[in-house]
């Protein structure tokens, strides 16, 4: 049986300014036939890790400590040594399968690639012929002949696939998978991790898994690692772990967690963000940030770094409390605060039969001769004034376009969108300029959304001068009021964007959009690329400001539990069409459509089954530019039956304000 | 990307991926911090204030840069003195003229024309770059196609029949005109073969830019076309503007050389490509009269260079990380 | 991939009409006395009346055009004085200092100019890229900081004063380099010792050109290897195994083809005007040396073809390129 | 009436010395340095011997075989039709593959008028209407197919067409129907200015006397043309490949790029006073940048050591001077052309102002910064007739041998004595073009030194030839070249001072100096009219002396003369005094 022992694992980075310590002593073992998750959040180190496991850190990274393979000594160990160790006894799988694979070379080439450095007598066509085996053991179809396909031709689960197959090609005993499936739509994040579940079982590998996602690792890891600032700070079996954590920050982690909390209640949040690496706090790294703090005598935790001791075989945890307490009162799930006014049954804004298409580019010389797709297929929503709609579906099914149609930042190319009394669709730029007061947007990334170049003051006050809001000299005062009301320190005003953190950056786009006092807000993903700690303070945040101001939000998201935590409406999108619609309690209560089934079953959630428990849905979505006739899911619907490839089911009401088009919808049955 | 012709405009097309919100601060550390980048900015600041100040110096030495000596050369038209106080770089063969003040002339002239080309080559390069990126359709095709043109003209035979058809019309009319219209017509030309890698890389950002979310939200807030273009849009494109001058400057400085070199520049200022011409077959016989101009070039190119790869890494994040 | 090459020949043929129009109007029309313009700076009143005489200036500058197009397909027959030369397809016009047809000067010079720009292309690309990956994988080291300095040092001299002092320097003063002219490759005598002329006649300007060259490839193409070593599927290589070699050449070099390929096609103005100091300065008859030529002759038909070719070959370069893109990159065919 | 055109090396001249008919070049005046071998200028008798016969005097030392490469800057782009040829390097080149009528074999350092195809120098007969020459026996072309006079007036027919216009005009000027015939691809062969009678004699009717005949007859239109291998489609194409009867034919010719010349087998050394054929080949590389070939010859080595190149800058000069043997390795020798400052008589009147400006004149700055070499590239004169010119009278009318910086004090004083101080010269320069500028400045300086106001009218280098030729420009002084045709004051005083000039020309200024004197005027119609030409050529001395000490119309800025570098293995090496060409006939590797 292999073993991969690592012992005392240190990584820093000494550059021009200060050494940054990305990992810290950190200590695992890992039997064959096992899978270890680790667990933190951005900046933790966990990467890090992992590279220094193959030697693949930076020239300038300095690694001390052990990593011991079947007791061969990876670091300090002679580059060829190393080199004949990579590949072949532990292989490695990276985040971004679009990016870690050669976009000028064929999959087969590069799976091959693989297998000839270890094998160097192979020929090149007997190690084609074993990648293309590789290729087909993974779950594509048609190996043979897509070796020959570059890495463009393939979907994002299907390079993942391969990536996979390239990883495994030389039999390794451990394969190191960092975050994996974070690139992935849910339901093919489902597929893979059942992918490496599979082949650890069926090859008796060891699998290191590195993810940001608790839910990922619930599902498939034995153990749990969970790393914060450079180190362990709690380990043990994954169910243990999650049910019962010894840590403040895993606890606090755990609690904030959407899929954990009762819908429309505020979230438990974590203050703060995740330290910087290269300026950690002092003592325990967690303790700005922890509500414990006063419970250690001595203020220990600003001084002692506590240390990694077991309070029990296998569990380990770093933190001078022996015992958490229990949760406080005050992060104990409180009823959000009470609406201004309960959602009128008029909608503010009526979306009805909303059309795009686009035209390949491209495609022919001729203008006339462009192809046209169509994304977004006859949508209805409703914004009410208080309220939240959610808009929920895989990547590429159209609920960005639906958002960007709403603000007008495309143009439908038919259908309505009705608010006071106007029809947006079809007015002129100029004539909306006065409405756009009311119709604002939030935005996913907090980097892209703010423009470098201005201060926070200039950015949430550009509105305020367009719109003449306030008067010239009010600007600056009113700025300030807005900053304090998204938690910002107004007398960072004069900062630029890159002096803020992520999450701060966020609350000055909500700043900016709310700097109007606009009716409606169009979110499109607004916390999908912030740390779950902060991600909590912003939906936080959000729900705050509906409260405070009755505005209605259409919540764009692909995280199936947010959406369940934050919106009282959901809608479904599958291929530019609404599936299914409905109110919360319906639709995650009663699913109608095979394909919501599908979705909610494949969110990796900390209290889901294992694998083999639940149903994961195959295939991939798929290209918009080849609809398929009839349902448009059929093709990987558990269901479909003849009718559905001919006929084109309706959205029809299936009970009380929950709609669906199928043509077999499981009507009252309960989910999952 | 040679800059075998003297004319490697296309190097913009290197630096399409630029961190746009370097902050400023950082930039100006890097640079401080960057020995060979601060040197070669005192360098470049020398020959600035030697082109300022021209005049001046010349006349603090006493020597004017188109005055002929005859008195000092001799019979086979070899100088008679040699470098002194009085004549710093020594006298130019055949007419005796003072080679300090053609020197201090010839930084004066290289930087300005140089300044200028490279001002209106970004110019223009700005505004068709961002009417192409931001506007797309008809106008990016347009802007495209004519940045194709120009990439297919030669510049030296173009540059050489704007000369020939200089002489044939406006030469006609006398020659103070002629003059400004050698003038105007150079800058004009180096800027005409210049704009393009500005426009490409202006281009690009813009393209780039336009789909950030920043750009979406000025939309959604309701901001007019030109607010976006020069509120949000241009001050983001301080790198290519930055980097058109650094790497702008001194291309043209030496393409404005080759063409005196060629005799199709303007023609009677004592340009230092102009007094290698003179100097070229006196290698041999007075290398000093044309190594002087010729160290010249190298090392303000250099610097201009070295500066403009300094500022670029200061603002790549890949290179500074 | 048909498709995409058919607009993109479309879209080159558009340019070079583009480029023809221009170049008419801007050698061979426009609003001067074109006959002043030819007779130049030794111009007698004799020579003045001839060209005078022979151009047909009077005609609408479309209807000019119209024939000078229409020359380029099917030919024609271009008055000189009293007499006519008969310019065959296609026909870029007729010299007036040598009273032949430019085509075939041109045709006559592309043996010269096409041995010395391919050879120094290849030499600028490999020499460049094998700079640009020594100092990519020495990233900040000596090494890396003594390639920059030189290859910028070698763009920041004028190329038309590099070609003079290294003829005078190398040719002249230490004998190392040949200036005695094009030497062909195919003439009477053993293959190897026209092998061996033809060589040395061009080896001054593949050097001077192809490392002049060179040094900007090096320096771009440092940019591109610097950046694709920082690209996952790089780490994704060196996981598998790869030594740091293979992994250079296999995956971070191949990445940096496709815009060494761009760069290249930008470039090949360029180079064909480096050509022409080259050329005139080392005795090489190409179309360099006869364009030089006719700048000092004031020669405009022939520079006028000069630029319309140099201009093809760019167009035509644009076109090689798009396709060897297409085969370096295969997600180009997709756009 | 145009004279010769002369292509030179020293393109910065070009600009400064405004020609009226020739293109010139070389500039720069005097005082001899003392370095380098200057030649003296040939005797000044009368050059014709019409009793030569071949072979040519040997050359002493020289020796058969080898390659001898001249470096040429110019192109030949026009070819090389002896129809066209009017330019003295593509008539020096032309004398080694095809022979004239009569033509100049080298006598030591003078050149000598001999019968060359023709058995005499031509009869003259019908009151001196007809010439006949009659050919020798035994003239073959290069394919062995005999030479014929038919192909001689052949020859003579394609030079009226005009569509080979680059020739010369005096046939158009003194041949019968000279200005009606229109050559033989559109008038046909019926042309009464010339009658072949038989195979051996060619008969030339004249409308005027034209006792010049035996010198013209030494241009290469009197060479044979066969009318078979004549394309009357495209006469052009001739002149790629004209037909040896030299010692050297054309082995290959690229227009602009290379000429190649190999030993012609036919020709017949016993039948030809003038040449040798000693190297086996002739190697012209065209179109040379001049400081390139320049600096091959400073050093010496290889191909350079067999290889010639016309023509000296002052870098290349003093370079050449500081090699060891560089002083050996240059022959000068004299250029039929004159620099001349000519001074427009109509608004300078009074001959004491003109006086004084020939006295204020900055001869050496102006050779100095035009890059002349005094004694090299020029040398100092004060006639109008340059060196070498048979009848020429060697004096000095101011005095001060036209050498200096010009005398300011005395030119003062004859200003003074003409009560005209601050008379006002009017300049014309090229604001474009330093090196006029510079000239400008040192005239600026020297006159008004001198006592004169001095305004310069900038225009640019391109108009600055037709400006000045205008004659209502607005300035009394011009600056031009002239090369003569052949060596006698007739290819001078008709062409430069002829009072009727003026009127025959009212947009043109072929006489610069608006010289309109009737005793000159008669001097010129007595002396064209004189059938002696050696009594001619004395009385041209004398019209020299005449014109410059009773009406000074122009200041003689110097005599061009024409240097030569060669390699150290060629021999033979002369300046051909006729064209200022290096005489190639001569030539040998050693």
């Amino acid at each position: 049986m292999s073993r991969l022992v690592v012992d005392n694992l240190s990584v820093t980075f000494r550059g021009t300014g200060r050494a940054v310590h990305a990992v810290c002593g950190l200590s695992y073992e890992l039997q064959a036939g096992r899978t270890l998750g680790i667990v933190g959040e951005s900046g933790c180190g966990k990467s890090t890790s992992a590279l220094a496991v193959l030697g693949l850190n930076d020239r300038r990274a300095e690694v001390t400590g052990s990593i011991r393979l079947d007791g061969t000594e990876i670091v300090g160990a002679p580059a060829a040594q190393v080199r004949a160790l990579r590949g072949s006894s532990v292989a490695m799988v990276f985040q971004n399968p679009q990016s870690a694979l050669h976009p000028m070379k064929t999959i087969g080439t590069q799976i091959a690639e693989a297998y000839r450095v270890h094998h160097p007598r192979t020929s090149r066509a007997v190690a084609l012929k074993r990648a293309a085996e590789m290729l087909d053991r993974v779950g594509i179809a048609a190996a043979a002949r897509r070796v020959r396909d570059y890495p463009h031709e393939f979907s994002g689960g299907m390079r993942q696939r391969a990536m996979i197959a390239m990883a495994l090609i030389n039999d390794p005993s451990f394969l190191i998978a960092d975050e994996p499936t974070t690139a992935l739509d849910v339901t093919v994040q489902a597929q893979i991790l059942d992918l490496l579940d599979e082949l650890k079982d069926e090859r008796g590998l060891g699998i290191v898994l590195i993810t940001h996602d608790v839910g990922v690792v619930s599902t498939v890891a034995d153990d749990v690692l969970v790393m914060y600032a450079g180190r362990c700070v709690e380990f043990g079996p994954t169910r243990d772990v999650l049910d019962d954590p010894r840590m403040p920050y895993t606890a606090e982690l755990l609690a904030s967690l959407p899929s954990r909390a009762e819908p429309d209640a505020l979230l438990p949040a974590i203050p703060g963000s995740p330290p910087d690496p290269s300026r950690l706090p002092s003592g325990c790294a967690f303790h700005p940030r922890c509500p414990h703090i006063d419970l250690v005598p001595g203020g220990r935790c600003h001084t002692a770094l506590p240390e990694l001791v077991g309070s029990e075989p296998g569990r380990l945890s770093r933190c001078h409390l022996r015992s958490l307490p229990a949760r406080r009162t005050s992060v104990i799930i409180t009823a959000r605060e009470p609406r201004t006014g309960a959602p009128s049954d008029e909608p503010v804004l009526d979306v009805e039969h909303l059309t795009k298409d686009f035209a390949l580019r491209g495609a022919g010389v001729l203008p006339g001769a462009r192809k046209r797709v169509r994304v977004v297929d006859d949508v209805s929503l409703a914004v009410h004034r208080g309220s939240s709609i959610g808009l929920v579906g895989e990547t590429g099914c159209g609920k960005t376009t639906v958002a960007r149609l709403i603000v007008r930042l495309l143009d439908a190319t038919s259908g309505t969108i009705r608010y006071a009394g106007t029809d947006l669709a079809t007015m002129s730029q100029a004539d909306l300029r006065p409405v756009r007061k009311d119709l604002q947007m939030i935005f996913q990334d907090p980097v892209s959304s703010l423009n470098g170049r201005h201060t926070a003051h200039t950015i949430i006050g550009t509105p305020l001068r367009v719109h003449a809001i306030v008067p010239g000299a009010g600007v600056r005062n009113r700025v300030r009021e807005l900053m304090e009301v998204v938690g910002l320190n107004p007398d960072h005003a004069d900062r630029y964007p890159h002096e803020f953190s992520s999450g701060q950056r966020q609350r000055i786009g909500i700043a900016r959009a709310l700097a109007v006092e606009p009716k409606i807000i169009v979110a499109d993903e607004p916390v999908s690329s912030l740390d779950v700690s902060v991600q909590a303070q912003i939906l936080n945040l959000l729900s705050r400001l509906q409260a405070e101001f009755g505005i209605g939000y259409l919540f764009i998201a692909h995280d199936l539990t947010v959406v369940r935590q934050f919106c009282q409406d959901v809608s479904v999108m599958y291929l530019g069409k609404v599936v299914e619609t409905g109110g919360r309690d319906a639709v995650y209560g009663r699913p109608a459509h095979p394909y919501t089934k599908a979705l909610l079953a494949a969110v990796p959630d900390v209290a889901a089954p294992r694998r083999g428990e639940r149903a994961v849905l195959s295939g991939e979505p798929p290209d918009p530019a080849a609809v398929p006739s009839g349902c448009r899911f059929r093709a990987r619907c558990p269901i479909a039956q003849n009718v559905c490839a001919q006929v084109e089911p309706p959205l029809v009401e299936v009970a009380p304000g929950q709609r669906v088009a199928c043509h077999f919808p499981a009507v009252g049955a309960a989910a999952r | 990307m040679t800059d075998a012709s003297g004319f490697g405009f296309a190097r913009f097309d290197a630096e399409a991926d630029l961190e746009l919100d370097a902050p400023r601060q950082t930039v100006w550390r890097a640079l401080l911090g960057n020995k060979v980048a601060a040197a070669s900015g005192m360098v470049v600041a020398m020959f600035v204030l030697t082109a300022i100040f021209a005049p001046l110096i010349c006349a603090a030495f006493g020597v004017s840069p188109n005055d002929p000596h005859t008195e000092l050369v001799g019979f086979d038209d070899q100088p008679l003195v040699g470098p002194s106080l009085h004549h710093p770089f020594g006298v130019a063969p055949a007419t005796g003229k003072d080679l300090f003040a053609n020197w201090v002339y010839g930084a004066r002239y290289s930087l300005l024309i140089a300044t200028l080309a490279a001002t209106a080559a970004i110019a223009i390069g700005l505004v068709l770059g961002m009417a192409a990126g931001y506007l797309g359709g008809w106008v990016d095709r347009i802007v495209s196609w004519l940045i194709d043109l120009f990439l297919t003209m030669p510049f030296l035979l173009v540059a050489a029949a704007v000369a020939a058809i200089l002489d044939a019309t406006v030469g006609r009319r006398g020659s103070g005109a002629f003059q400004h219209a050698q003038f105007v017509a150079l800058v004009l030309m180096l800027a005409a073969f210049g704009w393009t890698g500005m426009a490409r890389l202006v281009r690009a950002q813009v393209l780039s830019l336009r789909e950030r979310e920043f750009v979406l939200a000025a939309r959604v807030i309701g901001c007019s076309t030109s607010r976006i273009l020069f509120r949000e849009l241009l001050p983001n494109l301080t790198v290519p503007i930055v980097l058109g001058f650094s790497l702008g400057i001194p291309s043209i400085v030496t393409a404005e050389a080759t063409l005196s070199l060629l005799g199709i520049g303007i023609s009677t200022l004592p340009t230092w490509g102009a007094t290698i011409r003179d100097a070229e077959p006196w290698w041999r016989a007075d290398p000093g009269y044309l190594w002087q101009p010729v160290l010249a070039l190298i090392v303000l190119v250099l610097a201009l260079n070295l500066l403009g790869d300094a500022l670029r890494d200061a603002l790549d994040p890949k290179i500074r990380r | 991939m048909l498709r995409h090459v058919a607009r993109r020949s479309v879209a080159g043929l558009l340019v070079l009409l583009a480029t023809v129009t221009a170049t008419f109007w801007l050698f061979l029309s426009g609003p001067f006395d074109r006959a002043r313009v030819m007779c130049g700076v030794n111009c007698t009143p004799l020579r003045y009346h001839q060209i005078r005489a022979s151009l047909s200036a009077d005609r609408p500058f479309l209807s000019q055009l119209g024939e000078y197009l229409s020359g380029l397909f099917v030919g024609r027959d271009v008055p000189i004085g009293k007499i006519s030369v008969h310019c065959a397809a296609p026909c870029l016009g007729v010299s007036y200092a040598q009273r032949r047809s430019v085509t075939a000067l041109i045709l006559g010079g592309l043996p010269v100019t096409a041995s010395i720009a391919i050879g120094a292309a290849l030499l600028s690309v490999t020499v460049g890229l094998w700079l640009g990956a020594v100092a990519a994988t020495h990233r900040n080291r000596v090494v890396d900081r003594l390639i920059l300095t030189v290859t910028m040092g070698a763009t920041a001299v004028p190329f038309a004063v590099v070609v003079v002092l290294a003829y005078l320097l190398f040719v002249i003063r230490w004998n190392i380099l040949s200036g005695d002219g094009y030497h062909p490759l195919f003439s009477d005598g053993s293959f190897w010792s026209n092998l061996a002329s033809w060589t040395s006649s061009l080896l001054p300007a593949w050097l001077l050109l192809g490392l002049f060259g060179a040094a900007g490839y090096g320096r771009f193409s440092r940019g591109l290897i610097v950046e694709s070593l920082g690209e996952d599927y790089v780490q994704t290589a060196v996981a598998k195994g790869l030594s740091e070699r293979a992994v250079l050449r296999r995956h971070a070099m191949r990445a940096a083809y496709p815009p060494i390929v761009t760069i290249f096609t930008l470039d090949l103005a360029g180079l064909l005007s480096g050509t022409i100091f080259i050329e005139q300065i080392f005795g090489l008859s190409g179309i360099g040396y006869l364009a030089f030529n006719s700048i000092g002759e004031r020669d405009l038909p022939v520079l006028a073809g000069t630029t319309l070719f140099g201009a093809a070959l760019v167009v035509l370069g644009n076109l090689l390129a798009d396709l060897l893109l297409a085969r370096l990159d295969p997600r180009v065919k997709l756009q | 009436m145009t004279a010769r055109i002369k292509l030179t090396v020293a393109v910065a001249v070009v600009g400064v010395l405004t020609a009226a008919c020739t293109a010139s070049h070389h500039t720069g005046p005097s005082v001899s340095s003392g370095k380098a071998q200057v030649a003296h200028a040939g005797a000044a008798g009368l050059q014709l011997d019409p009793t030569a016969r071949g072979p040519a005097p040997n050359v002493p030392g020289a020796k058969s075989g080898g390659t001898v490469t001249v470096l040429d800057t110019a192109s030949l782009a026009t070819g090389l039709d002896p129809a066209n040829a009017y330019t003295t390097g593509g008539d020096e080149i032309l004398n080694l593959t095809v022979r004239t009528l009569t033509h100049y074999q080298r006598r030591g350092d003078s050149y000598v008028l001999v019968p060359d195809l023709a058995t005499n120098l031509g009869t003259v007969t019908d009151g001196g209407l007809t010439w006949t020459f009659r050919l020798k026996d035994g003239l073959r072309y290069e394919d062995g197919t005999p030479i014929s006079a038919a192909d001689v007036a052949y020859s003579i027919k394609r030079s009226f067409a005009p569509e080979l216009p680059g020739g010369t005009t005096y046939q158009k000027e003194f041949f019968v129907d000279g200005l009606k015939y229109r050559g033989p691809y559109d008038d046909g062969d019926a042309y009464a200015g010339v009658d072949a009678p038989d195979g051996k004699t060619l008969v030339i009717h004249l409308t005027k006397k034209f006792p010049d005949m035996p010198y013209f007859a030494s241009f290469p239109l009197f060479s044979p043309v066969p009318e078979s291998k004549d394309n009357k489609k495209d006469p052009q194409q001739y002149g790629l490949h004209p037909i040896a009867t030299g010692p050297y034919r054309i082995a290959s010719f690229k227009e602009s790029h290379e000429l190649v010349l190999t030993r012609n087998p036919q020709w017949d050394p016993g039948t030809d006073p003038i040449r040798h054929q000693y190297p086996d080949r002739f190697d012209f590389k065209l179109g040379q940048s001049y400081l390139t070939a320049s600096q091959q010859m400073i050093e010496d080595r290889g191909s350079a050591q067999t290889s010639i190149l016309s023509g000296i800058d002052a870098p290349t000069y003093s370079s050449l001077m500081s090699a060891p043997d560089g002083a050996q390795r240059l022959v000068t020798g004299t250029e039929p052309c004159n620099q001349f400052l000519y001074i427009d008589t109509r608004k300078v009147p009074d001959v004491r102002v003109r006086e004084a400006i020939g006295l204020a004149t900055p001869h050496a700055s102006v050779w100095k910064v035009t890059g002349s070499v005094p004694g090299v590239t020029i040398v100092p004169s004060t006639t109008l007739l340059p060196p070498g010119t048979p009848g020429r009278i060697d004096f000095d009318p101011l005095g001060d041998g036209s050498k200096g910086d010009g005398d300011p004090a005395a030119a003062r004083k004859l200003l003074v004595q003409a009560g005209s101080v601050g008379f006002k010269i009017r300049w014309l320069y090229a604001s474009d073009f330093p090196v006029s500028v510079n000239v400008m400045q040192l005239f600026k300086k020297a006159f008004e030194r001198a006592g004169f106001t001095f305004t310069a009218t900038p225009v640019v280098a391109e108009q600055l030839s037709a400006e000045s030729n205008n004659p209502n420009a607005p300035i009394n002084l011009r600056l031009g070249n002239w090369c003569s045709d052949w060596p006698s004051g007739s290819s001078w005083f008709p062409a430069l001072f002829y009072g009727p000039l003026i009127k025959q020309n009212p947009h043109d200024a072929p006489n610069e100096s608006f010289l309109d004197a009737p005793d000159v005027d008669a001097a010129i119609n007595r002396i064209e009219a004189t059938d002696d030409l050696r009594s001619a050529a004395h009385q041209w001395g004398e019209l020299d002396k005449l014109v410059m000490t009773k009406y000074y119309p122009a200041v003689v800025f110097g005599s061009g003369r024409e240097p030569v570098i060669r390699g150290a293995e060629v021999g033979g090496l002369h300046v051909d005094s006729t064209l200022g060409e290096p005489f190639y006939t001569d030539l040998y590797v050693s």
